[in-house]
């Protein structure tokens, strides 16, 4: 019987400060034991527990995407006692990875040729840089029809995958719409705003073909909801993945309950109208 | 502490100001003598957690 | 179905006779209460009891239990990896349980025996464990078993159903685990009374005075029930204490820290409450079930109505009333049930009036 | 405390009505003998459902911290001392609240009966100093001062310190020659049985937090126990955690707690804890001459410094 | 039993006690080396929690001095 408990041990490859005042930074991990990537294989919007031992356990959204091989990534944003240890920790440091855990992205339904509208805010954007990545891929690309994302950040300094970014902006078949809440820096290119009134000024139309993913803090999805049943995104097409507090990540111990799902199990990712069924406690 | 079990000589506490070097030196002489005489620790130790 | 008669004469030493391939466990009577333990050499289970204080669930799931454990020994070349700690799973016999407590296992079960993932822990004491049950003649006025999806003389979680028949015990062997322990016991003298047994049953259940009504539970919308007024009036005497979680046979939240003492660190399993604010506190401070009313919905409505929906096997309660009997300010999950299966939806009762 | 019934429902009901509360604390009747569960009634038509017996042993100045509301409270003699150790610790103000004072005459333990009554209580009705148990097949008297909780039976506080009605007139304090005579048994023995005692008074913890969440001293957002940034103590059943714990929960009360027994009451395993918090009374009143909570213009004996302090173990 | 060498935790107030300590370290005065010095800003924010995890951690002895 596979312990569930027991995380594949990694070493930190390499570790890139992604935000300007060092709270977040991008984690890539390599496997010790070969077999164990295979036994890793995860789909992306889904998330992993970083396990340090002696420390504890953080559930963190899993960054890479599943067409980047040999290695998996994490942005980790330093806020409690684990992730501030990690943020101490240097490359070449041993720790351990349990996963993957929780379901992910409905990509069978997306894949039929759906228009893509990604909304990310803040640190939460990296289950979406695995999606931007998984569907840009050229096997995968042709699957989707077009693909937009609007992605905002407090400041230039907070944006993620700031090389990233200015690649996809160069792409004719994503369109991007990066925007921060405000900035003084003259040559700033993109929009100036918070994301629910930019994605109302430069997000598609909705329809039956059409999929949303939210993924930001709690704030930002209130106020995007509107403005994307606004823009005629029905309420089984927008896709949220959640936070809650968890411990096992697979459904045992119970506590990132709401109603009768489980984060951890029966989420992250969940459909507006599943959320509308189940209490606001999250 | 001396009602759970723990030796009184376990507990130390002075006033010291720091000017009285001297004191403090007699100080530290006088409690290392009274722990050695009381020997190790043995009731309030954890090393592993003793669990199921 | 085979049927022993033991008497009671050689019930002593058939027991010790089982504990040389068996670890026996029982009932043992300290301070002013019972409490599951493990029984020593020629030790006998001390069955003059209605119930335990506690639930048996200790057997199974441990308050604190180490799972991982690994060196942060820089100079060792495994330092850091995480090893799993051998469990001895040599096989277990637990004597003297109730059947409302056997039951519970198997609602237990369903959560750490998932399709998809299984919990060893757990999973292998249940495997290695054999349940010699025995029957319940004297019921609480606080026990609503009959009404809780089981019963005095229930059989569904147990190897092994003894009853008491003047000065021999009838044993109704229910699973080969059982009847593997009534071999080691040496008990084998058979006699096919299953009359005994239904009328035990028939007299026991005639003495629960307690019921409850559990028929709409299921019915009910869930969003409706969650908001429904009464919440704050149940919730109010709450002190938020673990008790009835910790004392409840079907509770199995769990907690998972890491404890290090110099260089060898461990990562276990300890029981959790989700009466406790820290039980879902965010790392951000953030809360969602902030408010003490929440909890205590949370625990009762995760009893009679989300587990209800998700596992479709009725409520995840036996019946057992420890959490009645324990609560420091007496709330009653017989009354919260009774107001949740009794509630009227606003349109429901529009249509009624 | 037969008659007081009445008079808590019609104080309250008139409290009601003239709407100088918005909410009544006190107890109703619980649905197992010898158990009342506290409740709030904030219209005079629930106020019947008040109830005053031996059986209110559960402190109610424990459901006024951080209370915003104006509220009334029925309070014993060491509900009423903790009411004012709230004040003083800015827990609710002096015009918030309005204390039902109640002249208590000791409530009764429940454990202690269930002992010596043998098969299962289905019911426990008492006169002025007699106790009625009822089981299946008997029916045993038991005199109301040989059943009372410990700290009742010690208790030189019965009549409220502070109150704004009185449900009847005061009664005559009682005057107990060697209130820790326990404490001073402990406190002669030697290391190694004191170190025993312990070990075996606090083995049967299942760390539950009965005993720190039933005391109205403890209300820290988040307990030393749950603090992770350092983590001071084990979550698990290590003996030295549970050990901690315990010697921290009654220190914090040193110089605050007025054995009121809920700690005990509420514990479902039954320890005696109190061991420690009368230990730490003990001292506060022998060196500082300081009983907790008697009025509301004295600085407790923790909280204040003064030159004729003993301290003999300083160097 | 002889030697075996005591762990003594110390808690020194910043002002008092550690000042004394430094003035006799300054003027080489010899003691012996069995205490662990954890300076503390005054004896006001030593609190129980220190001394016990000092012995649970496996100290000896704590000293503290104001």
């Amino acid at each position: 019987m596979q312990n569930p408990y027991l995380p594949y041990p990694v070493r930190i490859d390499d570790i890139t400060v992604e935000a300007v005042d060092k709270s977040l930074k991008t984690f890539k991990f390599v496997f010790l034991n070969d077999g164990d990537e295979e036994k890793f294989a995860y789909q992306a919007g889904q998330f992993a527990e970083l396990s340090i031992p002696g420390v504890g356990e953080t559930p963190i959204g899993i960054a890479s995407s599943p067409v980047e091989k040999g290695f998996v990534k994490f942005t980790v944003n330093r806020a409690g006692v684990v992730t501030t240890h990690l943020h101490n920790m240097k490359v070449g440091d041993v720790m351990g990875l349990r996963g993957p855990l929780g379901n992910w992205f409905p990509w069978e339904e997306m894949e039929a040729g759906k228009n893509v509208l990604i909304v990310g805010g803040g640190f939460a954007f990296t289950t979406l840089r695995s999606s931007i990545i998984y569907m840009l891929d050229p096997a995968n690309r042709s699957k989707f029809g077009n693909i937009d994302v609007v992605y905002g950040a407090r400041s230039p300094g907070m944006l993620l995958y700031k090389d990233e970014l200015v690649e996809w902006e160069k792409r004719d078949d994503i369109n991007m719409h990066i925007t921060v809440d405000a900035t003084d820096d003259p040559d700033w290119k993109y929009n100036v705003g918070f994301v629910p009134p930019i994605t109302e000024q430069k997000a598609p139309q909705g329809g039956d073909d059409a999929y949303a993913i939210v993924c930001g803090p709690p704030i930002m999805i209130k106020f995007t909801q509107p403005v994307l049943e606004k823009l005629g995104y029905a309420h089984d097409h927008i896709i949220m993945s959640l936070e809650n507090r968890m411990k096992c990540g697979f459904g045992m111990c119970g506590r990132c309950g709401i109603g009768k799902e489980l984060v951890c199990k029966d989420g992250p990712v969940f459909t507006l109208d599943q959320i509308n069924k189940t209490p606001r406690e999250y | 502490m001396e009602l759970m079990g723990i030796e009184p000589d376990r507990l130390h506490f002075s006033w010291i100001s720091s000017a009285e070097s001297t004191k403090f030196v007699n100080v530290v002489k006088e409690v290392t003598e009274k722990v050695k005489a009381i020997g190790p620790n043995t009731h309030f130790i954890k090393n592993t957690a003793k669990v199921a | 179905m085979t049927i022993l008669k033991i008497d009671k004469k050689n019930w002593a030493e058939g027991l010790t006779a089982a504990a040389n391939t068996y670890r026996l466990f029982g009932p043992v009577k300290e301070k002013d209460y019972h409490q599951f333990k493990a029984l020593e050499k020629g030790e006998m289970p001390d069955l003059d009891m209605i119930n335990t204080r506690l639930s048996p669930k200790a057997l199974l799931f441990p308050q604190s239990e180490a799972m991982l454990e690994c060196s942060l020994d820089e100079s060792r070349d495994d330092h850091h990896i995480m090893k799993e700690i051998v469990r001895d799973d040599k096989p277990r016999a637990v004597v003297g349980i109730r059947p409302c407590d056997a039951k519970s296992t198997l609602l237990v079960k369903l959560n750490f025996d998932t399709p998809d993932v299984q919990d060893p822990y757990w999973l292998g004491a249940y495997h290695a464990t054999t349940f010699i049950g025995m029957a319940c003649d004297t019921p609480l006025s606080t026990c609503f078993c009959t009404t809780a999806g089981c019963g005095p003389y229930h059989e569904e979680g147990l190897d092994m159903l003894v009853m008491e028949q003047g000065d021999a015990y009838l044993a109704k062997l229910l699973t080969d685990k059982g009847k593997a322990f009534a071999a080691a016991a040496g008990w084998s003298e058979t006699a096919d009374d299953s009359a005994a047994f239904e009328a035990g049953r028939k007299a026991a259940e005639d003495r629960i005075v307690s019921t409850v009504k559990t028929d709409n539970l299921a019915a009910t919308d869930l969003l409706e029930l969650h908001g429904a007024p009464f919440w704050e009036d149940i919730a109010f005497s709450c002190i938020n204490c673990g008790t009835c979680t910790f004392s409840c046979p079907t509770c199995w939240c769990f907690d998972i820290q890491d404890e290090v003492h110099g260089k060898s660190g461990v990562r276990m399993k300890n029981w959790d409450s989700c009466m406790f604010p820290i039980f879902t506190v965010h790392t951000t401070g953030h809360n969602p079930r902030d408010a003490k009313a929440q909890r205590v919905r949370q625990r009762f409505m995760h009893k009679l109505k989300y587990f209800v929906d998700k596992y479709d096997a009725g409520i995840m309660c036996v019946g057992c009333g420890r959490c009645v009997r324990q609560c420091p300010v007496n709330i009653d999950i017989r009354r919260v049930c009774e107001q949740m299966n009794s509630f009227k939806t606003a349109e429901s009762c529009a249509a009624e009036g | 405390m037969v008659g007081y019934t009445d008079k808590i429902k019609e104080i309250a009901g008139r409290l009601l009505k003239e709407c100088t509360v918005d909410m009544v604390i006190g107890f109703r009747k619980g649905t197992m003998p010898m158990m009342n569960e506290p409740c709030f009634a904030t219209t005079p038509e629930a106020v019947d459902s008040l109830v005053w017996d031996s059986n209110c042993g559960i402190n109610l100045a424990n459901y006024l911290t951080n209370r915003k509301e104006k509220v009334a409270v029925i309070a014993k003699g060491c509900d009423s001392r903790n009411i004012v150790t709230h004040i003083i610790e800015n827990k609710i103000k002096r015009d918030q609240v309005v204390i039902i004072g109640v002249p208590c005459t000791g409530m009764i333990d429940k454990r202690r009966i269930t002992d010596m009554v043998a098969g299962e209580i289905l019911d426990v009705s008492e006169t002025e100093n007699t106790i009625k148990v009822k089981t299946a097949d008997a029916e045993t008297l038991f005199d109301k001062a040989e059943v009372l909780q410990q700290n009742c039976a010690l208790c030189i506080h019965r009549n409220p310190v502070i109150f704004d009605e009185m449900v009847a007139d005061a009664i005559p304090e009682q005057d107990v020659v060697d209130r820790y005579a326990d404490i001073q048994k402990i406190e002669a023995m030697d290391i190694e049985d004191k170190w025993r005692f312990f070990d075996d008074l606090l083995r049967p913890c299942i760390r539950c937090y009965a005993c720190r969440n039933a005391c109205p001293l403890c209300y820290c957002p988040t307990c030393f126990v749950d603090e992770s940034k350092p983590q001071w103590m084990g979550k698990g059943q290590d003996p030295m955690d549970v050990r901690t714990f315990h010697f921290l929960r009654a220190y914090h009360c040193a110089g605050r707690c007025t054995d009121c027994g809920a700690c005990e009451r509420a514990c479902p395993v039954g320890i005696n804890m109190r061991l420690l918090t009368r230990k730490l009374e003990k001292d506060c009143q022998e060196e500082f001459g300081w009983e907790a909570g008697l009025s509301l213009d004295q600085r407790p004996a923790m909280d204040v410094y003064q030159a004729n302090d003993p301290e003999p173990f300083i160097k | 039993m002889s030697d075996w060498e005591p762990k003594i935790v110390s808690f020194l107030c910043n002002w008092c006690s550690y000042g004394a300590a430094d003035l006799a370290g300054v003027s080489r005065m010899q003691y012996p080396s069995n205490i662990r010095v954890i300076r503390i800003p005054c004896t006001g924010r030593m609190d129980p929690k220190f001394a016990l995890t000092a012995l649970r951690e496996g100290a000896d002895a704590v000293w503290v001095s104001g």
